[in-house]
């Protein structure tokens, strides 16, 4: 990264638009977060663009002194797909809510993970429809009562990163909006990933889902309720650092560091599928509470990206027939004269 | 030998058998040959239904029609001069289109009782033999046998073998129209290069079954067709979707941008998709979303980076894509969006032609959201057209609907070919300065009403865009009420705007004011100007114009109109452009409607016209 | 005390402050208190923007405007007679709205320095301070403060206390025109039965209001508003999605049928679901899928299963399932979708009314394709053209496009409701047996030509449906022509027909013959109104009809439009009505649009007349 | 299940429509079997509804003698989500094709899973497009030329049951076209599931990719390449049943069984969820070939079902409130009248 293309700070991308966002809510935090992040990446401004669906979190390219486009719900991600397969030299982040990914837009963001597109998505999950005023998403919790399930939502919620896992992302990452330094070092990574990188944000919508992640977040209850994963690094966690997670076969289980030493902690390798996978569902089983629920990088791998196979192909035909001629191409193979 | 030549004008031929009897490569061989020799020709490939049926039966017929003349062939025939069949099931389909005294050349083999009985024939009746083909001059051939001989000492298995028995069928016909085996000679070197015993088997068929006309006593006459007086120049075949792939490839070159196109498989769309994802070396990408929705999507990504994106699809897959193509002329990127129309709705008739989904085109989208609408009346000028929608979707900034159809997507005809050199330009500045001041404008408009095209990269020009109304020059949100008007008036008159930059509506055929005219639009040119042509030669006074701009209209649409007396709306649909027609100029246009999933045929037309000046015969008379 | 009393025979108040300011809250009660004394009313909420923007700001203005007197009100009023504002910004944004000489109700602590600057108003500048309200009756009320000290020993902490601001302006509004309290007083004490504190202090705070205005020597005249002398009978109040949902669960009801309701949360139509979610105990089941294409889905699941499958949503929404509308018209499967129009196009500007989604219903949708539509006029209406709606989907076995739009949706008037037995029967019979012999034929129709309806799980009528084109009578996959034409013109036959049951066109207002017939459809219903009654008042020949049923129009339709010398088809959008009306009847229909995502204004409509009876004074003379 | 409600037999449920796939192709197997095992489920065949989309796989229908639609591309799912929402009583099956189901209809499929309504939904996986002529899937192998890849397809392919997984799906199984009897147990199993029932079966289309399966179909390959799973025994396959496969970790590793013991075995568990991921995924790692393809029912879980918590819902709410009664719900809470 060298210093003159570190044209800009995050000053600089604060556009003139008033940031219309409810007083408290999260999306504040994450905006100022990821302007704070920007101008470290070595990007220049003018190659980064942000796209995003619809949603209250999908406003944010509105507050981004970049390049931008507020799109249609759910399909951010395709969008950002037909960008990057003809422009594979931009900076791509994709914002998107719960629902504006994990509904209506679904099936582009399986996609987009099973092509690897190289992209930054950033999921802002807040477990509810906050534009629309407080109807229950696909990641709102069964019986949770909302505008749109007045005696409880009946709904199975979806697990994001096993979803991601399942459609073979090549990146999946957790973070929370009230914790701006573990926040910032993951936009870093989402970043730095080569591929579809997700990275899944708690968010509290104030308003319509206030305290969704209140045991994550506040003081009192975050230390017993999370886990901070890296890469190499024992899991543990606990008010004090106490308490550690073992792997008996493929159970996950908490032992008390007083027990047990850290050498026989689980070791988190990001480039384990298969531990990743029990990683994200560790707060899946309803009878065992006990498990704190992770952040941090569950998982990458390297494989190649869309764009780059595109490139890739085009310049193989190149290669193999030449550049095209549009005058041989209008003939074709087989013509003949009128005289 | 015992045989007369008769010159004919003009010929339909039918080739008809089994989807594995090779019946498509020897319409095209045929095709090729006849086009070498200079007559004009119309060909419609006539698949069967999507799921290819058990052999021998009805449904698993597989058709190939073509049309070939000393003068300019506008379709590909209503009735067949000659009807090739290879099995009982191709003779059952196709012989309601024979003409009375037409001609049958039936393989024998095709009508065992195994055959009879698949085609569904009543127990112990063989159409050739029960006298039902009376009144047609019936050729029966034991082609399976022929060609069995023609290779025994080949060494190629039964199976093997019996693969070339297209070759015999092949062979005779250019017998009996007096054609040169060379081009199909070449075609079979080069397409089984690495197997000369393929080769050999090929050719000795071939030549079996040319020789067989020569020789055998059953076939009284020779054809001659001769050269149609076309234009001088360079010609090949082509196709509808090929000529639309290579219509869009020469936009990109042409403008000087890279060509995207997304797209989900549909038929009749997908070989747009098959024919363009072979020229990567053009630097075209092709990408097959997941759907429409995401197809249309990555092309509006695309368009936003400053590629020339298209999305193409049929009308379901079109009706998916109406949310996103909103989301297009609200950010005003251009946008080309194919649809090569099918039958509706729903999944309708997936495999026959219809132009129902012009209402679709011109108002299916929620909110006043107009965009421009081209259409291309014949194979070739899908060529044509689909440039044209390129050239204003990047000259206007706007999503443009490209019309196909079935018909003109799968027919072909020849096709005098531009040079490269001689294609316009199209000329795209992408924007790269500031255009107020120190301030970037994106919704700043040019004499077009055109907003600049600022793709990411450039400092400076950081701007967003969205599909919130937005405010007029800034294009940042605004829900202001006069703003949110004067967008939608802006949007309207940029796409009415583009009137001034096509070419006025000609008359085709017939006279500036005639009693008759007939309006038509996208693939019903060829069957129209059929039609005109022979009313016009009964001395009748119609006329034929063929709209290729759809919205906005030609300019002089409307003056045109005024000046004849009855206005009828040929279409293969319930009425649709005679709406539009009837609410803009309040002129009583007529409908001439045919829904049956094929083409018009000339009569349809002449009875339409009949009836219309039989009713009004005292008007016309005191005029 | 020193005030005089003045009669008004009607009254326009906006209540505007911060999105936190209970403006919603204290126009509903003055609503319902307002109602109950035998006014007339009708209502409209303006929210903010989508997203709610820091407090003070001008984005972050709620309004609730309310019309009463002691006529019919059709509206919510042009201009206004009296602003209740709670800050500055509300002030900024609603004071163009505000009639010559109005009065204005301001709370002067929402105009302190902060509340200035947030509103935008240049530093230094007080509206109140400053003359710029000269011509206006301004009350400036130190709301916070009055509303501090009544409650100075209730123990509440300050901002709790605070809260009850908008119960102080609420008690001097009654004051002002001379309301009694009770209605709200039992509100409050249902409202907050748990916390008898606050119950105190909001009751505190309202008698507060009341006296102030009693006391206080600053207001000069007291108002009086006689109740309208509407029909006799039992009035609630209605909102439009309020009244669709009850409409569609009365439809259930009265077809015995299970009501499905599937869709994806939209502005301005997620109330509904809201709605209709509370009444699961009348077997309601509401379905929030994962996106539009399967909510339309899923209502055509449950219209196969034998419910009543409804979908709802607004214009981006709309666009999603149209290719699934198309599957249901081929299945010919009953199908309600509700359409709840807004701003366009794209996500256009979504919290805003419009219009712009007729041509989409009518023709939006891919191949020959046609459904029913009809349209909401009033709030009340609602509940009548949904009922409609489902009645024809049920009774002609098809898809039905109900429009309703953000003005109606979330307006609101008296609504004397209807007993449960005084609404119509919706018949329904499932198919029990087989229908042609041994054999049951899913496409064999009825006079109306519907066909059966047999859901699964009868033994003998299992059958297949699906979206390829089918046979007559038997529904088999059909790819023959003939049976395709007959196929697409049956379907057309069927929702035309529809005409000879549904009522005939009448007029509202004016003579069968008059010289400016207005066509109005939708929720301009009221404005079109009002408008029209002056202009009676004034003497000049107009006339009003206002469309329900869209498609197909009533049968007299035509001969009606006929009598009058000109049609004038005002719309909110670029013109779309006046296109179908123009196309199927050639008469010469003018357009008046209007694109601000508002509803017309009585001026709009009036200086449109005008216009048109001095363009063709002449004319219209000479007769 | 009673011998009365058994009144129909295989040939009942033939329809008197031509069956119109090509010959050879693996779709009449799957028929053929359908037809012999729906009979012996002990259902009404007028209870039974098979929904499709579009492909050919989707024609099915129309060849079943039961209630059918044969609906839009990629829609089945949904359309049954709402008749299984009005209809708990009927016996819904969905037939649907790796392009209807994970290309165009992906969304609607991981919602329907998630969810979990009570249905069978049989996907024909040919990894192709069939009935559009051969363009590549969402499930060809990267590589593969079709009509639409002539340079070689670049798409990276779901894994489907890996994808099931991760949408929370409540039973996932694997069978093929060319093993009649696994193909009808696996039926059976699939129906038996109270839940979203997925059955993945390889299908061989012999026009457009034919061979895709071959490894797994023919006889001289099939037993060294696929590992039939069944609850509560080893993985154990081989040409003569001398292989088996061990969990080392969360890694599979095929071993000798010459070596080791079958007691040391992974023995299969189909509620495990953890190890049904590593099953799925053990032949996506292309650097260890060894590994066999699995077939039999991976997962297994027993969770509510969506129309269940509706009806129940229902239910609990009448109880509260009282049956709706029509007349109060329009008089609504505030009445007044004029007189
Ligand atoms: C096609 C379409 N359907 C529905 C909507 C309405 N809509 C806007 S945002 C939204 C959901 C927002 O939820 P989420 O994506 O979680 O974002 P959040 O507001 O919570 O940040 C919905 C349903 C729309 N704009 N377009
Ligand atoms: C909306 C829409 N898009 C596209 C199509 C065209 N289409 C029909 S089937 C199909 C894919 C078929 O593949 P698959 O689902 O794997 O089924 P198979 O034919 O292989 O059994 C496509 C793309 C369509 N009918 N509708
Ligand atoms: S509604 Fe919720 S998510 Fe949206 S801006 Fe307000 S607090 Fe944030
Ligand atoms: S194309 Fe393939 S999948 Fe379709 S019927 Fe033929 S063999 Fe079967
Ligand atoms: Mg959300
Ligand atoms: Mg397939």
């Amino acid at each position: 990264m060298s210093t003159d293309i570190n044209n800009f700070t995050a000053k600089d991308l604060i556009t003139d638009q008033e940031v219309r966002w409810c007083p408290g809510c999260g999306d504040y935090s994450i905006l100022k977060q990821v302007q704070t992040v920007l101008p470290e990446l070595g990007l220049k401004r003018e190659d980064i663009v942000f796209i995003s669906g619809i949603g209250c979190s999908s406003r944010f390219p509105y507050y981004m002194e970049t390049y931008g486009m507020h799109s249609i719900h759910g399909r951010a991600t395709a969008i950002a797909s037909g960008l990057k397969s003809v422009r594979n030299d931009l900076s791509v982040w994709i914002i998107t809510g719960d629902g504006d990914s994990l509904s209506i837009g679904g099936n582009h963001f399986i996609h987009l993970l099973r092509r690897n597109f190289n992209v930054n998505i950033l999921l802002f999950n807040n477990e509810i429809y906050g534009l629309t005023k407080g109807q229950y998403s696909p990641t709102t919790q069964t019986g949770q009562v909302t505008k749109s399930s007045p005696y409880g939502a009946l709904d199975h919620a979806f697990n994001p990163a096993a979803l991601c896992l399942g459609a073979d992302a090549s990146f999946v990452a957790r973070s929370m909006d009230r914790d701006p330094l573990h926040l910032r070092q993951m936009l870093k990574r989402t970043h730095e990933h080569q591929g579809a990188a997700v990275l899944e944000i708690y968010q509290n919508c104030n308003v319509f889902n206030d305290g969704a992640f209140e045991v994550f977040t506040e003081k009192t209850t975050k230390k017993g309720n999370t886990l901070f994963v890296t890469h190499g690094e024992p899991l543990i966690f606990g008010e004090s650092n106490n308490k550690g997670i073992v792997l008996e076969g493929t159970t996950p289980r908490v032992v008390d560091l007083e027990n047990t030493s850290t050498n026989d902690l689980w070791i988190h390798d990001e480039q384990d599928r298969n531990k990743a996978n029990i990683l994200v569902r560790m707060f899946d089983n309803p009878s065992d509470d006990s498990l704190p629920r992770p952040f941090g990088v569950f998982y990458s791998e390297n494989r190649p990206c869309y764009e780059d196979l595109m490139i890739e192909q085009v310049e193989e035909v190149t290669n193999k027939f030449g550049k095209g001629n549009l005058d041989a191409l209008l003939r074709g193979k087989s013509v003949y004269e009128i005289k | 030998m015992n045989f007369s030549t008769e010159v004919k004008e003009d010929v339909t031929i039918m080739f008809a058998g089994d989807s594995g009897d090779g019946i498509q490569l020897t319409g095209a061989q045929f095709t090729d040959t006849t086009a070498l020799f200079g007559n004009d020709i119309s060909t419609f490939p006539n698949f069967p239904a999507e799921i290819r049926a058990p052999q021998g039966t009805v449904a698993g017929v597989s058709g190939f029609q073509l049309h070939f003349g000393s003068a300019k062939m506008n379709t590909p025939g209503d009735e067949l001069d000659v009807l090739v069949v290879m099995n009982a099931a191709a003779l059952k389909v196709n012989l309601k289109n024979l003409k009375k005294g037409g001609i049958i050349v039936a393989n024998t083999d095709g009508f065992d009782p195994k055959n009879l009985k698949l085609a569904k024939y009543p127990e112990g009746v063989n159409p050739l033999k029960n006298g039902s083909l009376e009144g047609f001059k019936v050729y029966e051939i034991d082609v399976t046998k022929h060609t069995k001989s023609a290779l025994q000492d080949s060494g190629l298995g039964t199976k093997e073998a019996e693969r070339s028995k297209n070759m015999f069928v092949l062979g005779f016909i250019y017998w009996m129209y007096n054609r040169n085996l060379d081009n199909t000679i070449k075609f079979i070197e080069e397409k089984f290069k690495k197997r000369p015993d393929i080769i050999e088997a090929n050719l000795k068929v071939l030549h079996a079954g040319f020789n067989f006309g020569e020789t055998s006593e059953a076939v009284g006459t020779r054809y001659e067709v001769k050269p149609a007086p076309m234009p001088k120049g360079m010609y090949r075949g082509i196709m509808g979707n090929q000529a639309t792939a290579l219509g869009l490839i020469a936009a990109a070159e042409k403008s000087g941008l890279n060509l995207f196109y997304g797209t989900y498989p549909i038929t009749p769309a997908s070989d747009i998709l098959h024919e363009l994802s072979k020229f990567k070396n053009f630097g075209v990408k092709t990408y097959q979303a997941e759907d429409e929705i995401a197809a249309v999507c990555a092309a509006i990504g695309a368009s936003f980076g400053g590629a020339l994106g298209v999305t193409g699809s049929s009308g379901p897959g079109i009706a998916l894509k109406t949310e996103a193509i909103g989301l297009a002329l609200m950010l005003e990127l251009p946008l080309v969006i194919v649809n090569v129309q099918r039958g509706g709705p729903s999944t309708g008739l997936p495999t026959k032609t219809e132009q129902a989904d012009l209402l679709q085109a011109v108002y299916g989208r929620n909110g006043e959201a107009p965009v421009a609408v081209v259409a291309a009346k014949t194979p070739s000028n899908c060529f044509d057209m689909v440039f044209e929608a390129c050239r204003l979707a990047l000259e206007f900034m706007t999503p443009v609907m490209f019309l196909s159809d079935g018909y003109i997507a799968n027919g072909a005809e020849p096709w005098r070919f531009p040079l490269a050199n001689d294609l316009k330009a199209i000329p795209v500045s992408f924007a790269k300065e500031k255009n107020q001041g120190d301030k970037f404008m994106p919704y700043l408009r040019d004499e077009k009403l055109a907003r600049p095209w600022a793709v990411p990269g450039v400092a400076g020009l950081e701007h967003r865009i969205g599909g919130i109304e937005k405010e007029d020059i800034t294009g940042n949100i605004s829900y202001d009420p006069d703003n949110h008007e004067k967008m939608v008036k802006t949007r309207a008159a940029k796409i009415a705007g583009i009137a001034s930059y096509i070419p006025l509506q000609t008359i085709d055929q017939g006279a500036e004011n005639a009693d008759v005219l007939l309006l038509g639009w996208g693939g019903t040119y060829g069957a129209l100007r059929n039609a005109v042509s022979e009313l016009l030669a009964e001395g009748l006074s119609v006329a034929h114009a063929h709209l290729t701009y759809l919205n906005p209209f030609p300019k002089n649409l409307e003056s045109l109109l005024r000046k004849h007396k009855y206005i009828l709306i040929p279409e293969l649909n319930n009425g649709q452009l005679v709406k539009i027609i009837r609410d803009k100029f309040l002129i009583d246009a007529q409908s001439l409607t045919k829904i049956q999933g094929l083409p018009f045929y000339t009569t349809d037309i002449k009875n339409a016209v009949y009836a219309i000046l039989k009713k009004h015969s005292e008007n016309l008379v005191c005029n």
